[in-house]
């Protein structure tokens, strides 16, 4: 964990000393650019961003190695019980809401997918090969798939709660990193590529990839800010978190900066980092969470 | 201490030191002493690092097949999680494209070098094929992503890769290792004695008679060795296949795909930030010690071929 | 063969002085002299071996049949194939015996009709085929210091030269290798023309028809040791009845 | 003498206005052999080009005095990478080069090579030296562990890989500077009643710093390349401050561009590009630097 | 000093068989032979120097002063302090002259209380203070070779030993700077006791008071040449009237 620098509590915002922040990369994003943007203000707290994925940074968050657990869906129950026993409380903390996107190479003449082909396409026991299988309509094109690695919480999201096949894994003749980049890399790069990651992603490389439209019953939606915000974005609509451990926040001065900064220009980090903010009740309701915190 | 008993009438003993007794006892000098031992512990100490690489891999290994049935570990079943096979058949997919490259043009500068350059011209050569290993290996991964697959190989080359492929990871891999073979091969040219070009060009053979038929077979154990050594050196490159060769296990000896390799696995889990003790982490150090076994027999038969031909003359 | 006005550099150092020496054909010639006087340079200049030697430069002529190697258009390469070397220390390829032999006529490209009698031919030629003929396809490099270098002649006349040049051929050899050795030049002598170096007196003596003596002469100014020509005649007159006092206090061996 | 009567040869034919020397395979011989030496220049080349093309856009002072930023791709730095490998760097020597040296040292001068454990350490060396850099870094993980330090990415584990890493290469090379200073100068010392270790620190040392020096910077620059044993040791991409001790958490050039090598956005890659002329700057200047020493300095005995 | 029973040994291979001596104080002894019957090999016994030949293996008796030098408890180092050495090739340190001379002084931990004074008595001791007086902090290797090994004779005599073993001293030296050692050597007789192996029989007849005179004889079986004493008398005996066949052999050139 991070440790208090040594002119600690300096008066005024002078807080320093390091914070460890580790977890989703769909996440990181934001997390970078509010250390970005704190740093502006107060150069002397020290933020490390990483992007173990979700269940990776729960991992070492749980035996206390990191200030903050960046993540892309709640905790799970195993991962309660880890963190329980490595003596580590947290808070939760919702810091923006993200429209997980199913990305194609741009040349691919699909536009829409229905959360049934989802299924067909990503299940661990598909055995999809060719674009054409999965519709006639569809090119005769061979597939590849990049999708996030095990640890993440996008991987999870995808098997747990979409797709929702009782292993909760996905099929395995796939190309997999933690790194988002990497993904987007190998879908841009590779004709008839199919791949997942969060909206951010696509939105940053909105020239090189195709986002599909999905059809949950009600016609095809096109992942956006406003039709996640507007719940139409189904079922790929998702919370992001931030995990902050309750002992860092009241013992590091550089964790509570950091949190607290992040909270309180939580609109402007996420629009600079190119997220979809949170709506006003939903940010009251982590303003609401972080004074839980402080007291 | 017996001291000169009059050997003669002569001046006493010692031109120099008139009357001094000439003693010959051993003195005791402790800091050379304690100084020669401070340096054999330094010497001893690549012994300690050799243990140490193996101690330290073998521990969270006994840990790792405690959780993992040996049979998962050692599977070729690429959906399997903890499955080596297919991050070993991808290893040697770019391993032995590495050296079609490598090994022709490797050889080719060497004879260059040792048969045709005069002394000067190798005074600038040679530093200037060596220059070639001493770009890091993440700039030629870099390259080999940003300039190999998609310029070359695509566009130029037309064929149909992926973004990642094992055929840009093995070109780059053997660009890398040419001057390890170059430089070996051209010590085993050099070894070669003189007299047995001078019989060569005596019977009327040309300098490429010369070379192919007399220097070469002579040196043919140091240009093993400079094969075996590029070889290791391929097998245990990382970053070049991390980027370009791609991260997905796949049993497949097809170079136009993409496949993890050995090294390309850890780096990837390495960057996933694994905590300590758990069996991801663990699986790091499975594969490590598996590299570290493949590479080190590699090495020692690198070792044991060079060693023959500094004997044979 | 005929050298004229001969000098030869080692880039500055001049290491030979107007060497002018005519070799009679189907003769053995010996060069003797001390150490450093350019016996082996003058040598190597006669088929174009210190061609290989960086720096060296060779001014002068060397007539071959009344043409000299030197010229332009010359293939130095051609010239070697008419005439062959033995060197100081034996120096069999690291193939097999029947290789060696066949490695000459291989690589100058010259017909053959059955290489399995040429080589015989030339072992035979050599005084080696008796001793080799059951483990032609053994490595050269198990046979010994004295067979290895018949090895070597037999090597060279398997290309049919017309002159063999032979720098210190049995220095490396023991005593009775010593004898064998010399023995086959003699016998060689009447189909080759021979040139020896030799530090053994006793050798040049025993084997030769002419004997050139050469000794070093050094420069007043920088000392360097120029190698010259002192005396070229009848191995008889020049063992006995030396023109030259250089010449017979070498002989005597009141300096070297 | 030189009419030709009877020659064992018909025709003596010297002259033959082409040398096989020029034949065309001996032509198409030579002309691989120049490929292959200037294959590898080529690509040298190539690379270069294409790298410093792209980052061509990049050569400005924010690319190393700002740290990374995700929010303005355009400005992106590599400040706390070029720091972070001048650490790593300056700790991996104050490690590698006493420890190499004492080593080279000991086998060289006062080994006795026909000792088992001697013949033991021989082997061990050449053996080390071909170790995949990656271990290295699992070793380190170790050593870390072992020393009961958890904290990941900090300038002591990437300086201890790096360390062990260049450890055989500068015992090697000094070996090689050691074995060059001629018997004789130790045989001088030793005949005046000097001791193995006056003669080795008097004469023999001295006498072999060109090559030692040449031998570590060529270490260096190969540990200032290397990123696989610092993503062993968990070194993040993204530091946003300088580093300032042992424990400081640290990134290294070469862990910054493999961060954007995988990142699409074209700015990052162009700031990666220019962040690798950088590196090459950095390592083709030590290699002259090396070379420079060893030509200018390095007696010829 | 005094050689006894002297057996050497390289590993298996035996250099050296049996070889007595006696050195005469403040008297040159000359060590002659031909080449690799192991002269240079008796002379590194002296002073111990083959403890730093590996595999090198000493047999029987050295006597120093009464003194096995190849006792248990003698100090090599010390050997050395009080048995200086001057090599073939001339080999100063790559210092100035003037450390080169102060270097042993300095290394033995000699009381000096002076050290120029010292250094100019050693270079005056070897007939060199005049030529390098105004640059002694220049390098020694400055110097012409003739110098150097001169320098070499200064820097042994500088730590002020009783016993001074040279081996071929001139033999990389050209005739003047040679005769210029040699007037040295008989200067330095007066003081020290000498013991020189030379190749140059002239050399050996104008220098030393006494000479041995070794050969190899080689081992039926292996062929290996062990060296050997064969006599030892005063040089003008061993040149003029020598007892043995070999040496009158190798004297009047017959071999070797
Ligand atoms: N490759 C070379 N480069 C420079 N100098 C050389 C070379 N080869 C010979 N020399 C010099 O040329 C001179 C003559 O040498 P050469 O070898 O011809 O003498 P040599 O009479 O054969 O002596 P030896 O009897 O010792 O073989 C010597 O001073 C030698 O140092
Ligand atoms: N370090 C060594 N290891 C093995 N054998 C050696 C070593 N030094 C010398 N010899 C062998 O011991 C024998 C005697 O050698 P030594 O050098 O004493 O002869 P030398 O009489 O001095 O000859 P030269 O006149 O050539 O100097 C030779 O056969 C030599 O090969
Ligand atoms: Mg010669
Ligand atoms: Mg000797
Ligand atoms: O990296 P993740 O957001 O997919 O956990």
């Amino acid at each position: 964990g991070g440790d208090a620098g040594a002119d600690a509590g300096d008066g005024g915002s002078g807080a320093s000393g390091t914070v460890a922040v580790d977890g989703s990369s769909t996440v990181e994003p934001m997390s970078k650019a509010a250390s970005e943007l704190l740093s502006e203000e107060n150069p002397d707290v020290r933020v490390t961003v990483g992007a173990a994925g979700t269940g990776g940074g729960f991992e070492v968050f749980c035996q206390g190695q990191t200030d903050i657990s960046d993540a892309s869906r709640p905790i799970e129950e195993d991962e309660v019980a880890a963190c329980e026993e490595g003596g580590v409380e947290y808070t939760e903390l919702q810091v923006a809401t993200d429209a997980l996107t199913v990305a194609v190479h741009p040349d691919l003449a699909v536009d829409c997918l229905t959360t049934e082909q989802l299924v067909e396409l990503f299940g661990p026991q598909s055995k999809v090969t060719n674009w054409s299988e999965l519709d006639p309509s569809f090119p005769d094109q061979e597939i590849s798939l990049f999708i996030p690695g095990t640890d993440s919480g996008t991987y999870d999201y995808m098997a747990a709660d979409v797709v929702a096949d009782e292993s909760e894994e996905l099929r395995k003749d796939v190309e997999s990193s933690e790194d988002d980049n990497v993904l987007v890399q190998g879908i841009s790069g590779t004709e008839g590529a199919v791949g997942f990651f969060g909206y951010t992603y696509y939105e940053e490389n909105q020239d090189s990839l195709k986002a599909l439209a999905i059809d949950d019953g009600n016609g095809c939606v096109e992942p956006s800010a406003e039709t996640a915000q507007a719940g139409e974005y189904t079922p790929l609509s998702r919370p992001l978190f931030i995990y902050v451990s309750n002992a860092s926040y009241a013992d590091n001065p550089a964790t509570q900066e950091y949190v607290d900064f992040y909270v309180e220009n939580l609109e402007t980090i996420a629009e600079a980092a190119k997220f979809i903010p949170l709506s006003e009740d939903l940010y009251a309701e982590t303003q609401s969470a972080l004074e839980g915190l402080s007291s | 201490m017996s001291h000169n008993n009059n050997a003669g009438a002569g001046p006493s003993l010692g031109a120099g030191l008139p009357g001094a007794p000439i003693s010959l006892g051993r003195k005791p000098r402790p800091v050379e002493s304690a100084i020669k031992a401070a340096l054999f512990v330094s010497a001893m100490l690549s012994v300690a690092i050799t243990i140490g690489i193996l101690v330290a891999l073998v521990e969270p290994v006994i840990h790792f097949f405690a959780e993992v049935p040996v049979g998962d570990f050692f599977s070729f079943d690429e959906g399997t999680r903890y499955a080596v096979f297919p991050l070993i058949t991808a290893t040697m997919v770019t391993t032995v494209i590495a050296l079609v490259v490598a090994v022709p043009l490797g050889l080719g500068a060497a004879m260059y070098l040792s048969e045709y350059a005069s002394r000067r011209a190798r005074k600038y050569l040679k530093p200037t094929v060596e220059l070639l290993a001493g770009v890091p290996s993440v700039v030629y991964g870099f390259f080999a992503v940003m300039f190999v697959t998609p310029t070359l190989l695509q566009d130029v080359l037309g064929l149909g890769v992926g973004f990642t492929n094992a055929l840009a990871a093995g070109l780059v891999l053997g660009v890398m290792i040419i001057p390890t073979i170059a430089s070996l091969a051209e010590d085993a040219f050099s070894a070669v004695p003189q007299s047995l070009r001078q019989g060569s060009f005596a019977m009327g053979a040309n300098r490429m008679q010369t070379t192919l038929r007399v220097v070469l077979p002579a040196a043919l154990s140091g240009v093993a060795a400079a094969i075996v050594l590029g070889l290791s050196r391929a097998v245990g490159e990382t970053m070049i296949v991390t980027l370009a060769a791609g991260s997905q296990r796949n049993l497949s000896l097809n170079p136009l795909e993409g496949m993890q390799t050995m090294t390309g696995f850890m780096a990837t889990t390495a960057g996933g930030e694994n905590p300590v003790g758990s069996t991801s982490y663990n699986t790091l150090f499975a594969v490590g010690l598996t590299l570290f076994a493949i590479t080190f027999v590699i090495n020692m038969i690198s070792i044991a071929l060079v060693r023959r031909y500094r004997q044979a003359y | 063969m005929e050298a004229r006005d001969l000098n030869v550099f080692y880039g500055d150092f001049h290491a030979v002085h107007d060497v002018n020496l005519s070799y009679g054909r189907h003769e053995i010639t010996a060069m003797i002299g001390p150490s450093g006087c350019g016996k082996s340079t003058v040598l190597r200049c006669l088929n174009r071996m210190n061609d290989l030697v960086t720096g060296a430069r060779v001014e002068g002529e060397v007539l071959y049949h009344g043409q000299d190697i030197y010229q332009k258009g010359v293939d130095p390469i051609a010239v070697r194939t008419h005439i062959g070397m033995v060197f100081q220390k034996p120096n069999p390829f690291p193939k097999s015996i029947y290789d060696n032999i066949a490695y000459g006529p291989r690589v100058t490209g010259m017909k053959v009709d059955n290489m399995d009698d040429l080589v015989e031919e030339a072992l035979r030629g050599a005084a080696l085929w008796d001793e080799v003929k059951d483990k032609l396809k053994q490595s050269a490099y198990g046979l010994s210091g004295g067979q290895q270098q018949r090895l070597c002649i037999a090597r060279t006349i398997a290309t049919k030269p017309d002159v063999i040049l032979m720098d210190e051929p049995c220095s490396a050899l023991d005593p009775i290798a010593t004898a064998r050795v010399e023995d086959l030049m003699l016998e060689l002598r009447n189909q080759y023309t021979i040139i020896v170096v030799t530090h053994n007196m006793q050798q040049a003596a025993r084997v030769s028809d002419r004997t050139a003596f050469f000794t070093a002469r050094p420069d007043e100014t920088t000392g360097n040791r120029t190698g010259l020509l002192v005396e070229f005649d009848l191995t008889s007159t020049i063992f006995s009845n030396p023109h030259d006092k250089r010449t017979e206090d070498y002989i005597s061996g009141r300096f070297g | 003498m030189s009419v030709a009567t009877t020659t064992a040869r018909d025709t003596v034919r010297i002259a033959t206005g082409k040398s096989r020397e020029r034949s065309t395979g001996s032509l198409v011989f030579l002309g691989l052999l120049w490929f292959s030496l200037f294959f590898g220049v080529m690509v040298l080349v190539v690379l270069i080009a294409d790298t410093a093309i792209a980052g061509a856009g990049r050569f400005d002072p924010a690319l190393v005095t700002r740290y990374d930023s995700t929010l303005f791709p355009e400005r992106t730095g590599f400040r706390a990478g070029i720091l972070g490998s001048l650490w790593l760097m300056l700790f991996t020597a104050l490690m590698a080069v006493p420890l190499g040296i004492a080593a080279a040292v000991y086998l060289e001068e006062f080994a006795d090579s026909r000792r088992w454990y001697n013949r033991i350490i021989e082997v061990n060396l050449q053996n080390l030296a071909a170790v995949p850099s990656i271990v290295y870094g699992l070793l380190a993980v170790a050593v870390m562990a072992l020393i009961g330090i958890e904290r990941k990415g900090i300038v002591l584990g990437g300086a201890i890989a790096l360390a062990l890493l260049i450890l055989p290469v500068i015992i090697i090379t000094t070996r090689e500077a050691v074995r060059a200073v001629p018997e004789e100068i130790r045989q001088g010392s030793l005949a005046l009643g000097a001791t193995t270790w006056q003669t080795t620190w008097r004469q023999v040392l001295p006498s072999a710093v060109p090559g030692i020096a040449t031998g570590t910077i060529l270490g260096l620059s190969r540990a200032i390349g290397e990123a696989a044993p610092l993503l062993m040791l968990g070194l993040a991409s993204s530091v946003r401050f300088d580093p300032e001790g042992l424990m400081s958490p640290i990134t290294a050039l070469p862990i910054q561009i493999y961060g954007l090598s995988s990142n699409s956005q074209e700015a990052f890659q162009d700031a990666a590009s220019a962040a690798i002329i950088v590196l090459l700057v950095m390592i083709l200047g030590m290699n002259a630097l090396a070379i420079f020493i060893r030509n200018k300095f390095q007696r010829s005995w």
